[in-house]
């Protein structure tokens, strides 16, 4: 039992983790309609920066990843400037072609200018608590609560706002946008702004509980993307609950089934999933 | 006329050119290189065949080539059967994969698809990685054998294997192009441009993804167990998803959905990133942006723009030879059908 | 009874979007769905298509059941159709659009490709024939090299035509083939149409140019909200007061 | 095309051709890039470091002809067949006797073809099968780690107990050590509670194995990998109430997990390798300090091996009295591990076996008290 | 209002309209007909900024709109209600509406004023409020595409083909609510091929052919000519 609840707790938190990368892939994929391969590498930059801020910066925690959420956001804006805008008009293959090359090259300049060794990124929430007989470090915590602020905010920013609501009009149909008086530059903008800040955020709270290396996005950026179809591609929800269910089926299914095997879980997961319903679970109603 | 006996001209003249090769250079190293890439380039008229001419981009096929390179290695090293009969039997449980598999995903359409194969892929990796007492895991399979002899022709040297994985090679081309050029590559051509549409003209759509599916992981199958016996070690990292984007890469700088950009795109990049390899751990620093400016600056990849290039000239002149006068003649070819270069 | 519905239904969830049709259509004729907007006259031939399931009732082509057959099998029963909004190869010549049409005669494989055999060969000339046949039945000569992105509106309706046209058909149906096409190209439309039928082909279509369904049809069939209200020859629906309340208006033919 | 028969002076050290002066190319083929890159670049590193030393004392002198050592280094991104194919290049442009790699997928694909074209291969890997299937030009450079086995076991079932769970990388390696360890542990009255293993590049959280590993109640961990991750699982154990002792595989090292951990602290318990800069080898202070100005950072053993190999190499060339005859050099390794001179002694190689693996001492460390404390490994 | 001299626009290398002039004044319907392909629909995207003009100048209000990106040109007060429609297929009918007011969503009030406008003209919109665009028929989506260029409140709106694909009903009441809409004092630029009804409430007209003008006039001389009557109204 006790096992049971430290592992559900220890799924939310990284579900939670895979929930906010999840979420981000899953607004770039609305707005451009390719997967976005060099998302990893904005996750990975998002630790880099903040490790950057604190270590040599000596920002507080906070501050660095504020800094680091905007100077992502903006390398995920100067992005779809150089590279998704230009390829606009050109068939899907090409964006995610172009998405490697970018991920390659992140992946090449994190290596440049950090180096390819392991880094550890502090934090002042190092405490453990220990409750009931279980496990809750003080970090673990703030990744769940913080991510659950952030899906709600974001959710109230596109469901409330005229300027959320654009992003989603704009991922239906860019013309339409336009004919209604949104600058859709601007939206797309927009979008990778906070795509690059989600990234940031996730890998700023991760990290602490991880290391931070060149590397460290493809950790999470295959699994992200079983999320967003697991999830319907393009759905908000479903990558939120896309992310939780797959944070869940790992811990249980390194528990109850095994460990060895729990990555291939979800994968098989997904597999059946998509067999039964080829557009996954949330995909929204039209043709 | 004119045209084809130009185009003739040009493959003759590659085909001669890649059968003189290993005598202009002399270089063993320039032979490995070209013979991995006639390797490579086999697998990636697979993907072309399912992504360039049916519109299905899997990204599964780094998987189907490792299926291929280790049956063969499974089955030579440690079942010590027979080289080509191990060879046969790794296409064939390759396609039979394929097939099954294909059965499920062609379910899904265009980015599910691709996604969806990108999970078939690492799930494949996976289990290869995984299953140690079968594939070695981590470890690898070490000491699979050379092409076994034909008759009197043996495949030990470096040589001998460039020649065979050559004429390979052709052999590919030849099915590809004669494939694309046919009833059937026009009805993976219509399934590319509207599935709907190609199915109230009674095309049965399922059969056919699925042919071309088979037919593109055998492809994949095929590299992967000439591979294996060209490099005689295999790890489970060959069905990383890594090597698919390799192969994508190659098909999208040479030109998608044209018979001659496997070519092309393979023979420059694996070209260029030899040269970048002075930049060590840097040269993904150059290479990564060289591959976003190409796609963007020639999304239609080299063999692409030129064709491009040449259909624009050729449709200024047909503009001025009129159409009614050769229709009325009978005679218009299904030449430019297929945009390809 | 060449073609007929029984109580066909299909429901969206919870809109039933066609409702218990029975609707007959006869061999030779042009028959012509109308009705107002949303009525369910494009699901009635996604139905018929195979491109939806129906949630109830059966479709009968001379006396064999298609209900749940795939659209693929429907299309080599002889059933052919255009969609309302232009569904083309936008990127492949006008040729090379109607070329694919006849595949579904043809019986040649991959391994026929691949061996170039002669079957192969003889089918290709065979697609080739019948393309020139009906390029030249729809009258788009002229445009037969061009790509089917750069012809005008009416120009795609005839490809639309001739693609269908390839498929070898005994019935075709037309969904609006005379939408975004002016009134000088409607009548040439029309008068193709009529050609079909000389031609032995049976043709059902939906349209809202009521000055050319009157003028064109033999029968038509009236849906309302999924219903069939009325069915008839052009005068008798003229002069359906349910007809006009629903769909005609005041000034009946505008 | 390139043009071959110019010097392609791909990377690496400078070395400005001297009248009368001649250049051994050493070829060098490892992962430079991607997620592999770190522990590359610390291999070459150490081969780097050496022969620029050799070169700055005047260089190779062979049968009264002084050579300096050039390293022509290639990325290959941990991959076989491009290790295969930089093989080729570096002999063919290069001219390599001799060619250094650190992955034993690099060496298989190697060594299809290393006895034809005639290079030796600098293997730093473990991978028993390397040296056992009959390749006469590989020399195996990192110790065989069964050495370990006995003191690690005495040690952690003396002070903890009798229970262990196994959480190693998932790599190779990991899992060979598990395999050894475990009827080692189990032969000498032990229990193995629970067996599995991380995969450091596909985990993106340790807890929940941590988590179920320690639902066994073990009393030590067994754990390992590169030094950074195991780091990190050793410190989420301690934070999921882990109380008892680690078994730390020698991929792993001290000095670098303290950079994870902040301190030796939580570490206590834990058995492993002693740190390089650590132990007192005789060529240790000269070699960290130098290390230290050049690289910045702590020299591990993937530098120290694999510097050591560099000069044993150089010897074994002097003392061939070849410069390219890769089967007489290989024939002269020994000489060349008993001709190193003291001072570059950072690991203690006393004999080369039959099969090419060096067999070297080997230095058992714990931590106590948040110190490091020398074991005797006998 | 609206005024277009020389305009010229190219696709690539291929001339779509060519020195086309044109001019619309406060208050008036103006009809532009013209076969398939003449043009009509290449004018009116690059009256909305989606196309540019590759020489000639557009103004409107005394403005030159050539260089606004099509955000501005809205915002002006041009509004298009497109060919193909345009809508947010998998938004509900009430979002699509609400984000035509996109530029004017600091006004709350007005937003829903507008709603009920459109509400009130097409009540079939009112039903199906709730669901998604996509779903709709496609009369049921040129009604919302026309709304939703009403909760702009252009002074200008631009309609692409009102009546494609419309029941004659429909039609009928499409041509009462451009009045009307016209009326309360919204100009119009009206392409249409239905000449015989487009005339009918149009002050003036042009005729396309080929990219180019080849007749303009009010009205009634276009109804009074004998081409115009063959070529686009029918015996
Ligand atoms: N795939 C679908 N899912 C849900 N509802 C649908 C779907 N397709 C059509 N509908 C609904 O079914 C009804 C009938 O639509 P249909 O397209 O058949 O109308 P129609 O008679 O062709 O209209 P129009 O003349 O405007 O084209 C409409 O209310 C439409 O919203
Ligand atoms: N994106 C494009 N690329 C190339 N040519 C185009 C493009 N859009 C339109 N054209 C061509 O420009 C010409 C004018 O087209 P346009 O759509 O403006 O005509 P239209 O008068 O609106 O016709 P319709 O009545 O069919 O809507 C046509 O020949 C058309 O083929
Ligand atoms: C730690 C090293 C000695 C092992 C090495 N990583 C290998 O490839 O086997
Ligand atoms: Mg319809
Ligand atoms: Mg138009």
């Amino acid at each position: 039992m006790e096992i049971l609840i430290q592992q559900l707790f220890n799924g939310l938190t990284i579900g939670s983790v895979y929930a906010l990368v999840a979420l981000g892939l899953t607004l770039v994929y609305g707005i451009l309609h390719i997967p976005n391969f060099a998302h990893g590498a904005l996750y990975m930059m998002g630790g880099y920066i903040t490790l950057m801020m604190m270590v040599q910066y000596g920002l507080h925690y906070w501050l660095a990843i504020l800094v680091s959420v905007i100077v992502v956001g903006l390398i995920g804006v100067l992005m779809e400037r150089l590279v998704f805008y230009p390829l606009r008009h050109a068939p899907p293959i090409h964006d995610k072609i172009a998405a490697i090359g970018i991920l390659l090259f992140l992946e090449a300049f994190a290596q440049y200018v950090w180096g390819a060794d392991y880094h550890t990124m502090p934090t002042p929430y190092g405490q453990v608590v220990q409750l009931f007989g279980l496990t809750f470090t003080m970090q673990r915590m703030l990744i769940i609560i913080a991510a659950i602020a952030v899906m709600v905010l974001l959710f109230l920013f596109l469901k409330k706002t005229y300027t959320g609501a654009s992003i989603i009009a704009m991922s239906q149909d860019r013309d339409g946008a336009n004919l209604v008086g949104i600058n859709t530059n601007r939206v797309a903008m927009l979008t990778f702004l906070i795509s690059g800040g989600l990234a940031a955020i996730a890998s700023s709270l991760a990290a602490p509980i991880n290391l931070v290396f060149p590397g460290m996005g493809q950790l999470v950026i295959l699994k992200a993307f079983v999320i967003i179809i697991l999830g319907g591609m393009g759905s908000i929800p479903g990558a939120i609950i896309g992310g939780y269910i797959l944070g869940f089926s790992e811990s249980l299914g390194a528990t109850y089934i095994s460990n060895d095997y729990k990555d291939l879980i979800a994968f098989i997961l997904l597999v059946i999933i998509l067999s039964v319903k080829p557009t996954g679970l949330f995909a929204k109603g039209g043709h | 006329m004119e045209k084809i006996i130009n185009k003739r001209n040009i493959i003759l003249a590659l085909v001669v050119f890649a059968i003189f090769f290993p005598f202009v250079t002399q270089n063993d190293y320039f032979i490995h290189i070209m013979t991995l890439s006639f390797i490579w380039m086999i697998g990636v008229y697979g993907l072309n065949l399912l992504a360039g001419y049916t519109g299905y981009l899997s990204l599964a096929h780094a998987g189907f080539f490792a299926v291929g390179a280790y049956s063969l290695g499974i089955l030579t090293v440690k079942a010590q059967m027979n080289f080509w009969l191990a060879f046969v039997l790794a296409l064939i449980i390759t396609s039979v994969l394929g097939f099954l598999i294909g059965l499920i995903a062609l379910r899904t359409k265009e980015h599910f698809f691709a996604i969806y194969t990108l999970c078939v892929g690492y799930i494949l990796y996976l289990v290869i990685d995984k299953w140690d007492s079968l594939t070695e895991g981590v470890r690898g399979l070490i000491g699979i054998p050379a092409p076994g002899n034909i008759g009197p022709i043996s495949f030990e040297t470096p040589l001998s294997q460039y020649y065979l994985v050559l004429a390979i090679l052709l052999v590919v081309i030849l099915i590809v192009y004669r494939i694309v050029h046919s009833l059937t590559g026009r009805t993976y051509i219509a399934i590319r441009n509207s599935e709907n549409l190609a199915q109230t003209i009674g095309i049965s759509t399922m059969k056919n993804k699925l042919e071309a599916f088979v037919l593109s992981t055998f492809f994949a199958g095929l590299s992967g167990a000439l591979y294996a016996s060209f490099v005689r070690f295999i790890g489970p990292d060959i069905g990383n998803i890594v090597i698919t984007f390799d192969l994508l890469t190659y098909l999208l700088i040479g030109g998608i959905g044209t018979l001659s950009g496997p070519i092309v795109g393979t023979v420059l990049v694996v070209w260029i990133s030899q040269q970048l390899q002075f930049l060590q751990d840097y040269r993904m620093l150059i290479f990564g942006p060289i591959l976003t400016l190409l796609v963007i600056f020639y999304p239609r990849g080299i063999a692409g723009s030129i064709s491009g290039w040449k259909a624009k000239r050729a449709e200024r002149k047909l503009a001025k030879a009129q159409m009614d006068e050769r229709f009325s003649q009978n005679s218009i070819s299904a030449e430019n059908q297929v945009k390809e270069g | 009874m060449f073609l007929e519905t029984k109580n066909l239904t299909k429901k969206f969830g919870g809109l039933t979007a066609v409702h218990n049709v029975d609707f007959t259509i006869e061999k030779g004729k042009i028959n012509a769905i109308i009705g107002p907007n949303g009525a369910g006259k494009s699901t009635f031939f996604n139905l018929i298509s195979g491109f939806h399931p129906p949630s109830s009732g059966s479709i009968i082509l001379k006396g064999q059941d298609i209900t749940n057959m795939p659209p693929n099998k429907i299309a080599e029963m002889g059933i052919a159709r255009t969609f309302q909004t232009t569904n083309l190869f936008e990127q492949s010549t006008v040729l090379d659009n109607v070329v694919v049409g006849h595949r579904l005669r043809t019986r040649s494989n991959l391994l026929d490709a691949i061996l170039r055999t002669k079957r192969l060969r003889r089918e290709e000339d065979q697609c080739h024939e019948k393309a020139l046949e009906v390029i030249r039945f729809t009258g788009l000569e002229k445009v037969a090299g061009k790509l089917v992105g750069s012809l005008t509106q009416e120009e795609k309706k005839r490809t639309a035509f001739a693609l269908a046209l390839a498929t070898e058909p005994e019935i075709i149906f037309l969904d609006e083939p005379a939408a975004g096409v002016n009134p000088d190209e409607t009548e040439g439309l029309a008068e193709l149409m009529n050609k079909m039928v000389d031609s032995g082909i049976t043709v059902c279509l939906i349209e809202h140019k009521m000055q050319m369904i009157m003028k064109l049809a033999d029968k038509i069939m009236v849906l309302n909200y999924g219903e069939k209200i009325a069915e008839g020859t052009a005068e008798e629906i003229q002069n359906n007061p349910a007809v006009i309340k629903a769909y005609l208006g005041g000034s009946a033919i505008a | 095309a390139c043009n071959s028969s110019e010097k392609t002076d791909t990377g690496g050290t400078d070395s400005k051709a001297v009248p009368g002066e001649g250049t051994i190319n050493i070829g060098y083929t490892g992962p430079l890039s991607g997620p592999a890159a770190f522990y590359g670049e610390r291999t070459l590193n150490g081969v780097q470091m050496a022969a620029e030393e050799i070169n700055k004392a005047g260089g190779v002198e062979v049968n009264g002809k002084k050579y300096k050592l050039n390293i022509v280094s290639l990325d290959d991104k941990y991959l076989p067949n491009e290790a295969g194919g930089n093989a080729k290049r570096l002999m063919q442009e290069n001219k390599t006797p001799i060619i250094f790699t650190p992955h034993s997928g690099g060496v298989a694909a190697m060594q299809v073809f290393n006895q034809q074209e005639k290079f030796i291969i600098g293997a730093y890997t473990s991978e028993p099968k390397v040296t056992e299937g009959g390749n006469k030009l590989t020399v195996r450079i990192p110790p065989r780690y069964d050495g370990y086995l006995e003191p690690f076991t005495n040690y952690s079932m003396e002070k903890f107990g009798k229970k262990i769970a196994f959480l190693p990388t998932a790599s190779q390696y990991g899992k060979d050590w598990a395999e050894k360890l475990q009827p080692h542990w189990e032969e000498a009255g032990g229990e193995v509670v629970y067996n599995s293993s991380i995969d450091f590049a596909k985990d993106t959280d340790f807890f929940t194995i941590i988590t179920n590993a320690l639902k066994e109640k073990p009393d030590v961990l067994f754990i390992g990998g590169p030094s950074e991750p195991t780091a990190k699982v050793a410190k989420q154990a301690r934070e999921l109430g882990f109380k008892g002792g680690f078994i730390v595989m020698d991929q792993a090292k001290f000095d670098e997990m303290k950079k994870v951990t902040g301190s030796y602290d939580v570490l206590n318990g834990a058995i492993g390798v002693m740190p390089l800069v650590n132990s007192d080898s005789p060529g240790i202070p000269e070699f960290v300090k130098n290390y230290r100005a050049k690289y910045n950072e702590d020299p591990g053993s993937e530098a120290g091996l694999n510097y050591i190999a560099m000069y044993v190499f150089a010897e074994a060339i002097k003392a061939a009295g070849s410069v390219d005859d890769p089967e007489k050099i290989m024939s002269h390794m020994q000489d060349g591990l008993d001709n190193l001179p003291e001072d570059k002694k950072v690991y203690v190689i006393p004999k080369i076996d039959p099969n090419g693996g060096f067999e070297a001492e080997l230095i058992v460390a714990a931590i106590e008290d948040g110190e490091v404390v020398p074991i005797k490994a006998d | 209002m609206l005024k277009l001299q020389d305009v010229s626009v190219k696709y690539g290398s291929f001339t779509a309209v060519h020195n086309v002039n044109l001019e619309v004044s406060p208050g008036q319907i103006v009809v532009l007909l013209g076969a398939n392909g003449a043009g009509k629909s290449t004018i009116f995207k690059t009256i909305s900024g989606l196309n540019k003009a590759s020489s000639g100048s557009i103004e409107f209000e005394g403005e030159t709109l050539n260089k606004r990106s099509p955000d501005k040109i809205v915002q002006s007060g041009i509004v298009q209600c497109a060919e193909g429609r345009k809508l947010f297929p998998s938004m509900t009918v009430e979002e699509n509406l609400k984000m035509g007011a996109y530029v004017r969503r600091k006004n709350k009030k007005g937003v829903k004023e507008s709603m009920k406008h459109v509400f009130d003209l097409f009540p079939i919109l009112e039903e199906k409020q709730d669901d998604m665009a996509g779903q709709l028929s496609g009369g049921q989506q040129q009604m919302l595409a026309i709304g939703r260029a009403l909760m702009a409140k252009p002074k200008l709106m631009l309609l692409d083909e009102p009546s494609i694909g419309l029941a004659p009903l429909i039609v009928e009441q499409m041509f009462e609510v451009i009045k009307t809409i016209n009326r309360e004092g919204t100009t119009i630029l009206l392409a249409e091929q239905n000449a015989n009804a487009a005339l009918r409430i149009a002050d003036k007209g042009y005729v396309f052919e080929n990219g180019e003008v080849v007749l303009e006039g009010t009205s009634e001389e276009l109804f009074a000519n004998d081409e115009i009557k063959k070529a686009y109204i029918g015996a």
